[in-house]
């Protein structure tokens, strides 16, 4: 059913609607309205025997649900930001035991300076965990994807985190089209776990794994990861199938058939990449665009299939590598090994800075052009004449103070300038 | 469940027995058994432990018969026995010795309330044994002898079986329904006792009735005497004669109104106690040391104090005219003995009775080869009670060594078992004895505090006025009580300590009466069992590497 | 495509009035995506929400920065920041304000846009009188439709009730109508003076 | 099982078993058919007071649950002696997630249980101290705050044991550790510290609190059983001797725990809803030396010079106790 809705909704609605038996969260901006919905819902009796847990840390959050998922139950939570971090432990430790639990991130920057705004710092920070990690374009994607994912943990046995970007997405009203529970309950099976605390067959779970088999235990977790990147295209052709539209899979392709230039990203910046890859054809550039929607897995072989007959390919990514540059863009080398194709690295859209078609349309143009100038990594918007004057100043006297303070204070405009 | 577990992290249950932790043991826990000090103090050689165990759970049948495998003599014991058993008992050293004489009364007169009787004897071993003396060493030995399968027939030269039970130890010590109920006991096994049957000859009464082999228990009969100048010997007499005179009831004895009494014994002091008893006004014991220095058992002299007895310590007569005794005032030399200083006083008395102990009496064995006397006439024997005559034993107060009911029973007993090897060929070697269990031995820390139980006890005015029995017996409850005081020192009571506190479960229960086993593929060698063991029956040994 | 853009601070409703413009497009079948500016939402800092109408499916995430219509909501906001930047040559301005736009001093606006898509309404007392407290949204977005003609009062009203629940939808919708209808009368006013000075 | 004493016979209720007691008076340890929850073969050191505190507080709440029981333990000694690949000791569902967030993992179990309605399994999670009272702090009372229905066993040895003895937040005062050196003016562990977690968990008002001791196998299974018959968020603080850790001999895990009860150092007591209810009386009073005397690490507050000023303080500590809650009775203490 077609809804004007707000995209934290349409995904609580859809989160519903794949029956959680155990919800547990603890707030934090921006995924908030998710589980305020979600906790009125299960208030409401929508959600059957479902618990609603509010609990006194993030930690915490994800530990009720290693519990919970241990015993046999359907859990979701969704975190942010420092949510996430607070969180860590947990998040090796579920994908650890195989545990197949759902959560959202409200993807947001990491402190300090504390910053609630939207990048990818938070989930990139994780992407090492062992969990799969797919990226929203829109809140109609962010809702198809919590149902696929869903499926792909119980089928897999692994944890995964749908990526949201903060506030663009969850905080958004648009038109969603919300599947009917009929649809859902097709294509969710309910929870049937490869291991289950219960006293009738008891076993022990978490034991301590010494160097004799640690490796293997590695090893069976990537082949995990492994699996996913067959499973994902096909739960997504299953998708479309049962929903009528396309969602998910491993990543998908925009005018990319003749292109010289292809850009890829992840998650919502992909429809201000869309248009202004529209505009530029129009001007007659040969270029096309990469939506990323698996960073985890990284499908290696799909993204080199995409990438392979472009001259260069522009990354934008919400993220730092601080002291490398970007994380989407060294994968995407790796996935181009071999191949004669230039890959740039464009850091845009750090802590909520807003990634405006105009800039777009400057760098696609400057790459297109292959100019010399374009440095590596290039970040998108930079204001130079700060950064130089704080580089002066703390140059000139040691205790320079905060840097974040001073920037603020050169750009005096908190929150009333546009951009 | 259909789906395979997830590798490693994911383990089937109770899988860790295949790990073996016994291998990192250095010291092992054994179970033994250790000597409870009561049995090793107990002349009689009871199993007192055992019967108490029984007695702990309310069956006193089972305790009556463990109790006279050793002693057919419970009842009486109960009363007369001067209880070593207790003076050693490791629970005097946390609260109160268990009151054991107590609870073996309460099993004596159960058994005679019951009728409970001895199980049937050994089959008959055609040998006949005669015992000379119906004392409690004769008795016993007769018990045991019969219960060997032999028969067994006593002769006794006085009017009545017992002994000094009847003629030494008073009725309000030991009342005589109670010694006649157990005497009578021995007829079930076909022991015959002859009264008024003295010996002369052992030899020839020995071949005439056909006997095998013989036990001597004539007991110490005659009172030692000293020199004392007397008008009128008519008022000195000896204690013994007294005693037995009052207890048979012949002639009145005529004792006036202040009866004075010679000696520190307990003999000294039942002669005192029976005068008061009898209607003496003024009773007076004189005794040439003092009180830590008597003979007489503590409670003994208490007793007697309680019933108006006056004692005077460190005093010697030094002569008796009418009605007064000079006496001399002593002093203890460095060595505990009397020396005289010269001091005189004069005492009231009538009647001077002499309680300065007893010899047997053993002339009438002069002319039986072999054997040997002190100048006492005490009969010598060997280690297994046998005099220098083969087949002839002797037992009780005649032989060397210290003089008591429970000694006799006990002497009783032993002959009897070489006297069975004798008649046998064959040597009787006693069981080696285990390791004491000492106080050091136990955890008391998990017996419960109970206060030992008092007997009730006879008041006053009865006591002085008349001969009925001092001490009740415990009622059902309080023996009940009292058994279980036991601290079953040395040997396992199944407290399960053992069981519960091994970190490693490696303890086997193996279910009442049968006690527990380690399981060594488990037992890391840790010592917990052994620490906590209440009763010390577990002991930890270094393993051989 | 149509893109609004709504100043006001923290607490006046700004965000919901961006929404209920969507929902309201949404009703008449377009498509419509409104956003917050994502601040933390302190009361009584100044906020800005967004909304886009369009025909087809929008993609682009950026933030409105080219408006083809302002609502500001808070007239004390003029002075501190840069509310008209990027605003449409024929844009257009609905100020919440019992002044006229001369009194408040904008001249300047004047000179960008056509005099007559600039528009003050009193909203805040047309909320006191139908909710009773000066909450100015519903009556801006009645203002709208009218100043605009972009969208249906009855969608309008029919997006507030959806918003809010039972008779504060009745209310807002009231104070939508007539400040459609007042924010008409004005235009047709407005019409005439220029009439006139033709 | 009730806590109340039976004197009569011999041991009364001091031993594990007894031959004479009735059944409802006897303990689960004493019973053949006892469920070994924690199997032989796992790795705990010799004497091992964990292990045993574990099995006796397991296997009682198994009997409680009527064997319908689900276990979660913390990170710690307990979870790397009885779960080490490819062998556990368990014989329950058992669940080893963090160090730090046992109390929310059985939250979450018991939260699933009740989605999945089956109401008769039970949930306990345990730990040492170490996970209890530092790390895991935050979720334990999260979980007395939010009433969930759990049972958490801390199992007290007073130090990080697994990693080789370091102070944690239930160390006792002037006890030596890896990281509290015995020298100095205040030698081993600094005075002030040392948190009652009971006391904390009173303050969360949750249904029932109760200490015990592996000294005091009744006690402890009769507060265990109580425990498990109750609904919502439940804590029951176990003293272990770590004999390794105390520098202690193995044999002496039991008299050491004892001699800590009985010096009024560590006072056995219930509370419910916030207010001390019961608390069990010392039996035999003793001066706390003869508590530390026996263990190396108090060693530097004897001998010459020794720390007569220290044991004074400590000595003041278990005085405070026993007025406290009341250790001492008329006639009780001998």
């Amino acid at each position: 059913m077609l809804k004007q809705i707000e995209g934290s909704q349409a995904m609580a609605a859809a989160i519903a609607m794949c029956r959680p038996e155990v919800i547990s969260c603890y707030p934090i901006t921006p995924q908030t309205h998710i589980v305020e919905a979600l906790s009125a819902m299960t208030k409401r009796g929508e959600l059957g025997s479902c618990q609603f847990i509010n609990v006194e840390s993030e930690f915490a959050a994800l530990s009720v649900l290693i519990g919970a998922s241990a015993t046999g139950a359907r859990s979701y939570t969704a975190t942010s930001s420092q949510g996430l971090l607070f969180m860590a432990e947990a998040v090796y430790n579920a994908a650890g035991l195989g545990l197949p639990i759902v959560m959202t991130i409200g993807n947001r920057a990491l402190g300090a300076p504390i910053n609630i705004w939207n990048d990818h710092s938070d989930s990139m920070s994780m992407r090492d965990a062992g969990w799969i990690q797919l990226h929203a374009e829109s809140n109609q994607e962010a809702v198809d994807l919590h149902l696929q994912a869903f499926r792909l943990a119980e089928e897999l046995s692994c944890p995964v985190m749908v990526c949201v970007d903060g506030f663009i997405l969850t905080h958004a009203y648009e038109r969603v089209d919300l599947p009917t529970q009929e649809q859902v309950d097709a294509y969710l099976p309910p929870y049937d776990p490869v291991q289950v605390l219960d006293p009738a067959e008891p076993v022990s779970i978490g034991a301590m794994v010494g160097p004799e088999a640690f490796a293997e235990v590695r090893y069976l977790a990537h082949h995990k990861q492994l699996r996913a990147l067959e499973l994902l295209p096909r739960l997504a052709e299953e998708f479309a199938h049962g929903f009528g539209r396309s969602s998910g899979g491993l990543l998908s392709e925009y005018r990319t058939a003749d292109a010289e230039t292809i850009v890829i990203a992840l998650g919502s910046v992909n429809g201000t990449i869309k248009d202004t890859v529209d505009e530029l054809r129009d001007t007659g550039m040969a270029i096309g665009a990469v939506k990323l929607c698996s960073f985890r897995p990284f499908p290696l072989a799909a993204v080199r299939a995409a990438l392979q007959k472009a001259k260069r390919v522009i990354v934008i990514e919400k993220d730092l590598a601080v002291g490398l540059g970007g994380i989407v863009a060294s994968n995407v080398r790796m996935a181009l090994r071999g191949l004669p194709v230039a890959v740039h690295t464009v850091i845009a859209g750090l802590g909520g800075r807003a990634i405006t078609k105009v800039s777009l349309r400057r760098v696609f143009t400057e790459v297109h052009a292959q100019s010399e100038s374009f440095a590596e990594p290039h970040f998108l918007d930079l204001n130079w004449q700060v950064v130089e004057k704080e580089l002066a100043r703390q140059a000139e006297q040691r205790r320079a103070g905060p840097t974040a303070e001073n920037v603020l204070r050169q750009v005096n405009a908190i929150g009333t300038r546009v951009h | 469940m259909s789906h395979p577990r997830p590798f490693a992290i994911t383990l089937d249950p109770g899988s860790s027995l295949h790990n073996h932790t016994g291998t990192w043991r250095t010291q092992r826990p054994v179970y033994l058994n250790r000597l409870p000090p009561c049995n090793n103090a107990c002349p009689a050689g009871e199993n007192i432990q055992q019967w108490l165990y029984h007695a702990e759970e309310g069956h006193y049948e089972q305790a009556f018969h463990a109790l006279i495998r050793d002693n057919p003599f419970p009842a009486i014991h109960g009363r007369v026995c001067y209880h070593p058993c207790e003076d050693a008992c490791n629970r005097g050293q946390l609260d109160q010795p268990v009151s054991i004489h107590a609870v073996e009364r309460f099993l004596g007169d159960e058994a005679i309330k019951q009728g409970w009787l001895p199980p049937a004897p050994a089959p008959a071993s055609g040998k006949r044994v005669l015992i000379v003396g119906a004392g409690p060493s004769g008795l016993s030995a007769a018990y045991h002898l019969a219960m060997l399968g032999h028969k067994v027939v006593i002769y006794e030269a006085g009017p009545l079986p017992g002994g000094m039970m009847r003629f030494g130890i008073p009725k309000y010590r030991l009342p005589r329904d109670i010694l006649d109920a157990e005497i009578g006991r021995l007829a079930t096994l076909g022991v015959t006792i002859e009264l008024n049957r003295p010996v002369a000859d052992v030899a020839h009464d020995m071949a005439a009735g056909g006997f095998d082999a013989c036990f001597l228990a004539i007991g110490a009969q005659l009172s030692k005497r000293t020199e004392i100048p007397c008008r009128d010997a008519g008022k000195m007499l000896d204690a013994v004669s007294f005693l037995r005179a009052v207890e048979s009831g012949q002639e009145p004895v005529r004792l006036g109104r202040r009866v004075a009494i010679y000696g520190g014994g307990n003999t000294a002091m039942d002669a005192a106690r029976t005068a008061r008893r009898l209607g003496a006004e003024e009773t007076l014991i004189i005794y040439r040391r003092d009180r830590e220095h008597m003979a007489a058992l503590e409670f003994e002299a208490d007793e007697a104090l309680q019933e108006g007895v006056v004692i005077r310590w460190l005093r010697t007569i030094k002569q008796m005219d009418d009605s007064s005794l000079t006496v001399e005032e002593m002093e203890l030399d460095k060595d505990g003995w009397p020396q005289p200083t010269g001091r005189l006083e004069k005492l009231e008395a009538d009647t001077l009775i002499l309680a300065l102990g007893q010899k047997p009496d053993s002339g009438f064995l002069a002319k039986v080869p072999g054997l040997q006397f002190d100048k006492e006439g005490v009969l010598k024997v060997d280690a297994n009670l046998m005099t220098g005559y083969p087949g002839l034993f002797a037992g009780g107060d005649m032989v060397p060594g210290q003089r008591s009911v429970t000694i006799a029973v006990g002497h009783g007993k032993k002959a009897a078992r070489h006297l069975d090897a004798y008649l046998r060929q064959t040597r009787y070697c006693p069981p080696p004895k285990p390791e004491l269990a000492s106080f050091g031995h136990l955890n008391t820390w998990y017996y419960s505090d109970a206060e030992r139980s008092r007997q009730p006890v006879l008041d006053l005015l009865r006591r002085t006025s008349s001969f009925s029995e001092i001490h009740a017996g415990l009622s059902a409850d309080t023996a009940l009580f009292e058994a279980r005081r036991c601290l079953s020192c040395g040997n396992c009571f199944e407290c399960d300590n053992c069981y519960g506190v091994c970190p490693d479960n490696a303890v086997i229960k193996k279910g009442p009466g049968n006690r527990y086993e380690f399981n060594y593929d488990f037992c890391k060698g840790c010592g917990l069992c052994a620490q906590e063991c209440p009763c010390g029956a577990i002991a930890m040994e270094n393993e051989k590497i | 495509m149509l893109q609004i853009r709504i100043h006001g601070r923290g607490g006046q409703g700004v965000v919901s009035a961006a929404e209920i413009i969507s929902v309201a497009a949404f009703r008449e079948g377009k498509h419509a995506q409104a956003f917050p500016s994502f601040g933390s939402e302190r009361m009584g800092a100044p906020v800005m929400a967004f909304c886009r109408i369009d025909e087809r499916e929008i993609r682009l995430r950026e933030p409105i920065m080219t408006p083809d219509a302002l609502i500001i909501q808070d007239p004390t906001l003029l002075h501190h920041v840069d509310l008209f930047q990027g605003l449409a040559a024929d844009g257009y301005v609905l100020l919440n304000s019992g002044r006229s736009a001369e009194e408040l001093g904008i001249d300047e606006l004047f000179a960008r846009v056509p005099r007559r898509h600039v528009c003050t309404l009193a909203a805040s007392e047309l909320a006191r009188e139908h909710l009773g407290k000066p909450l100015p949204s519903g009556a801006l977005l009645g203002g709208l439709a009218a100043l605009t003609g972009w969208l249906q009062i009855s969608s309008v009203q029919a997006a507030l009730r959806e918003k809010f629940a039972g008779i504060s939808g009745e209310r807002n919708a009231a104070a939508a109508l007539a400040a459609f209808n007042r924010t008409r009368a004005k235009l047709a006013a407005q019409e005439g003076v220029h009439a006139q000075a033709d | 099982m009730s806590n109340t004493r039976v004197k009569f016979y011999q041991t009364g209720t001091f031993t594990v078993g007894n031959r004479l007691l009735d059944d409802s008076d006897r303990t689960v340890q004493s019973r053949p058919e006892r469920t070994n929850s924690l199997n032989s073969g796992h790795r705990a050191c010799q004497g091992c007071g964990e292990a045993l505190g574990a099995r006796y507080a397991i296997d009682a709440a198994m009997r409680a649950a009527n064997n319908q029981l689900v276990a979660v333990n913390a990170t710690g000694c307990l979870e790397v002696f009885s779960t080490p690949y490819p062998e556990t000791s368990w014989q329950i569902p058992w669940l080893h997630s963090l160090f730090g967030n046992a109390p929310a993992v059985a939250s979450g179990v018991a939260a699933a249980l009740r989605a999945k309605g089956k109401k008769d399994t039970k949930v306990i999670a345990q730990g040492g101290d170490g996970g209890t009272v530092d790390i895991g702090f935050g979720c334990l009372s999260g979980m007395f705050e939010r009433n969930d229905d759990v049972l958490y066993i801390c199992y007290d040895n007073e130090a990080y044991m697994n990693t080789g003895v370091q102070r944690s937040g239930s160390t006792p005062a002037a006890a030596h550790t890896a990281t509290t050196q015995a020298v100095g003016s205040q030698p081993g562990n600094p005075f002030g510290t040392g948190k009652s977690i009971p006391l904390i968990a009173m303050a969360h008002g949750i249904p029932y609190v109760a200490t015990a001791s592996v000294a005091d196998l009744h006690d402890l299974e009769a507060k265990v059983t109580k425990a498990m018959g109750v609904t919502g968020a439940r804590y029951v603080h176990v003293h272990v001797p770590c004999p390794l850790g105390w520098g202690c001999d193995p044999s002496y895990t039991l008299k050491v725990a004892r001699l800590a009860v009985e010096s009024g150092l560590f006072p056995l007591f219930e509370a419910e809803y916030g207010e001390v209810v019961a608390r069990t009386p010392i039996r035999r009073l003793i001066k706390v030396d003869e508590y530390l005397k026996l263990q190396r690490r108090f060693q530097h507050l004897f001998g010459e010079p020794g720390q007569p000023a220290v044991i004074a303080a400590i000595q003041a500590q278990a005085e405070r106790n026993i007025k406290r809650f009341g250790l001492v009775e008329k006639g009780e203490a001998k």
